[in-house]
């Protein structure tokens, strides 16, 4: 895979009513790198991920998706991009199983394992026909989490990934991500916890955090 | 046209000043027009045949609905543009529009149910022109009401620009289908007295209320957005400076 | 000049018969006018009042944050 | 190697679908409510048929009207909370289209049967013997422009609190030229006159609204997840 820059931003700024959360954030993520963002609560960690998803509109800056504007290739960027936010997007009164489906169905680039391989990989393999609502948080997350194993998105977007899971979990979770990395993948998460993932680089928000105008 | 004028136009300071040295003049016109308009109308106009005196109440019921109409359409495009260029003075044109014209169709409500009592002998009458009146206030207490609703101000706005473009779509529609619902009902009706068939010596006092009307929107939409680009710019520089002499000569 | 319509100021009142409908519609709609110009002029004052405010009570923070660095 | 992936219609609506199948109860709550509403109208007024043919139709139309309304917030509340609006606001399909999946499955959960259950209340409430067609035509075509309509007043609101008692002041005003037209076409029906000219109009409503309101609701998300 060719060190191809995936994503670069150039001095982003985001501001909600008229005080300025952040400015002039510059980072850029080559791929099989892994990005984690640092910075206490409020200091615009999931904002900022949201503008890196296009949830959000920047009020000023741009980003740039293999060294072309977001609003020139949108399609081909959002179809190769995971996000997993704070809440795991589960439906409560479906399946763990129906709601992997339902989630897959919908996102562009997915290889050839199976739902039922899928959640036997995060553990929930006795569960796959209970509906979510009988089960644990925890177990919530593992349905979402195992969206990273059938996705074949190159970015994966994730906001506190670590929340919630139990410690099994998180070394689970450690070597998918160090996989995806090998297969040159690139991965920007927020986490206060320190991961053991080799080349792993540090972007702390706090001291970039813009004052009020 | 450069792009430096319209830029400039949208700076709520710039407006804030051209707006101090010229609101006098306006306010001083408008309330002579509307004056003479008003005194023409209700003391020198000749009286109707049917009705008698009680069609002066033209002169305030048909200017309002017009502005309270135009009202919407003018609030509209402020939002519009402030979508479009994202442009926070016209967000601000639009939020101050709305209290306007709620209040202009309240108004030519009000006076159509009042006139309504001697033509027709009862204060509400289903007529097809009173009754889109009442859903344009609907339309205009929906935009007001969502606006207030949400917490962050940008949100608030662009909202209240969407309900307000979905709104213009859904005026002609509503006004036409309340026309056609009006004639399916009351097959031969009066028509509400239409202007243009007036004798010329009525006719003229309502063109100048009309006129009268439209500045005095004008005088009322720049007001509301002087006091709500105050509230807005509070933490600005330029504002602290405009009060900053007061507070000087005090110390 | 204009001939005035009604012969005096008293009719101009009854209007014969239809001024209390015609001077209740006009009374009405000038006092929601009028209040439409007055609430952005009191807001305005109310405003810039505030504003004031907050500029002197920032000034006196100012000034002594200034003293204490002063002293210390 | 980026597959050509549907437009997103299909997979939001089976999801839809299937959740509202998931909660069959919630789905009956709508009819419930038009078939009960319906039972006030001669306590209320008189249970003398001949009376009661003469509003019937337009009362059938109010009561659909508002049981659309009622149903109409859960279109995206559900979503919003639980993060999976997130997700579709993000998804690279066009925004439009798989809203306009989860604006038919709500037709086809409320709309829909509020359409088929319409006779029951015309025999309860003495409709005339020709009002049943046009009655049935102009609820089927008139609750899609509800639901249509109403999926923008559920997306300007889905991140308030008390967003319900809002959305229907803010959507009541687009849904009278629906009830026009709906109530006029059995009208029209019913004095034997030619009940299509009022149809075709609703028809004409309701392809504006396919037209439009999916673009407006889309806009309409994007800002309040801003919120």
């Amino acid at each position: 895979m060719s060190q191809s820059t995936l994503l670069k931003v150039d001095n982003l700024a985001f501001e909600r009513d008229d005080s300025c959360l952040f400015e002039n954030i510059n980072l850029s993520l080559n791929s099989g790198e892994i990005l984690q963002i640092e910075g206490a609560n409020g200091s615009g960690k999931t904002t900022l991920l949201r503008l890196l998803t296009t949830a959000l509109q920047p009020s000023a800056g741009g980003i740039l998706y293999k060294g072309v504007a977001l609003s020139q290739c949108r399609y081909q960027y959002l179809s190769n991009m995971l996000y997993i936010g704070h809440q795991p997007a589960v439906k409560l009164t479906l399946t763990a199983e129906e709601n992997l489906r339902w989630m897959v169905a919908s996102s562009a680039k997915i290889n050839q394992l199976s739902i039922d391989e899928a959640l036997d990989g995060v553990g929930l393999s006795g569960y796959s026909d209970i509906p979510c609502y009988a089960l644990s948080a925890g177990q919530h997350r593992r349905v979402a989490l195992a969206r990273l194993l059938i996705s074949e998105a190159e970015l994966w977007y994730l906001d506190e990934p670590f929340t919630a899971i139990d410690k099994q979990g998180v070394s689970f979770l450690e070597a998918r991500l160090q996989e995806h990395l090998h297969r040159g993948g690139a991965v920007l998460l927020s986490s206060h916890q320190d991961l053991a993932i080799d080349n792993l680089r540090k972007y702390s928000l706090s001291s970039q955090a813009g004052q009020t105008q | 046209m450069s792009w430096q004028w319209f830029h400039r136009l949208g700076s709520p300071r710039w407006f804030y000043q051209t707006s101090t040295r010229w609101l006098p003049l306006l306010a001083l016109i408008a309330a002579a027009v509307l004056v003479s308009g008003l005194v023409w109308g209700l003391a020198f106009a000749p009286a109707d045949a049917k009705q008698g005196n009680s069609f002066r109440i033209i002169y305030i019921h048909v200017p309002a609905s017009f502005l309270a109409l135009a009202g919407y359409y003018i609030m509209a495009i402020a939002g519009a543009v402030g979508l479009i260029w994202k442009m926070k003075l016209s967000y601000m044109v639009m939020k101050s529009a709305a209290p306007i014209g709620a209040a202009l169709t309240f108004i030519a409500l009000f006076t159509g149910a009042i006139w309504g009592k001697p033509t027709w002998g009862a204060y509400w009458v289903w007529d097809a022109r009173i009754t889109s009146m009442l859903i344009l206030l609907f339309l205009y207490l929906g935009v007001m009401a969502l606006q207030y609703a949400y917490h962050s101000i940008d949100a608030a706005s662009k909202a209240g620009a969407i309900l307000a473009l979905v709104g213009t779509v859904n005026i002609p529609i509503i006004y036409k289908s309340v026309d056609w619902w009006y004639t399916l009902h009351q097959p031969a009706t009066i028509k509400f007295t239409s202007a243009p068939s007036m004798h010329i010596d009525m006719f003229l006092p309502l063109l100048v209320m009309i006129v009268g009307f439209y500045l005095f929107y004008a005088v009322a939409l720049i007001l509301h957005t002087r006091s709500e680009i105050l509230r807005r710019e509070r933490k600005t520089a330029w504002v602290r400076e405009l009060v900053q002499p007061n507070v000087g000569e005090k110390a | 000049m204009m001939q005035m319509y009604f012969a005096s100021f008293q009719d101009l009142l009854i209007m014969d018969g239809h001024g209390i409908y015609v001077w209740s519609a006009v009374i009405l709609s000038l006092l929601v006018l009028v209040w439409l110009i007055v609430v952005p002029l009191l807001s305005r004052r109310a405003l810039l009042k505030d504003i004031a405010r907050d500029v002197l009570r920032e000034r006196a923070r100012q000034s002594s944050s200034k003293n204490n660095q002063g002293e210390v | 190697m980026a597959q050509s992936i549907n437009s997103g219609f299909t997979p939001w609506l089976k999801r839809d679908l299937l959740l509202a199948y998931r909660r069959r109860g919630e789905v009956a709550s709508p009819l419930v409510f038009f078939v009960m509403v319906s039972t006030l109208i001669p306590l209320g007024l008189t249970p003398e048929s001949a009376q009661l043919a003469e509003i019937a139709a337009g009362m059938i139309w109010v009561m659909a009207l508002l049981a659309t309304l009622l149903s109409v917030d859960g279109l995206f509340a559900s979503d919003y909370q639980d993060g999976s609006l997130e997700q579709l606001l993000i998804s690279p399909q066009l925004l439009p289209m798989p809203l306009l999946g989860k604006i038919t499955a709500h037709w086809l959960t409320t709309g829909l049967p509020l359409t088929l259950v319409s006779p029951l209340l015309g025999l309860m409430l003495s409709l005339p013997a020709a009002g049943y067609l046009p009655m049935l035509c102009s609820l089927a075509l008139g609750t899609a422009c509800l639901s249509l309509t109403g999926a923008v007043g559920a997306a300007l609101t889905v991140s308030l609190r008390k967003g319900g008692l809002l959305l229907s002041l803010l959507v009541m005003p687009m849904y009278m030229p629906v009830i026009i037209f709906g109530s006029a076409t059995i009208s029209y029906a019913i004095d034997g006159l030619n009940w299509l000219p009022p149809l075709a109009i609703l028809g004409a409503l309701f392809a504006a609204s396919v037209a439009l309101c999916p673009l407006a609701a889309a806009g309409a998300l994007r800002i309040t997840s801003a919120n």
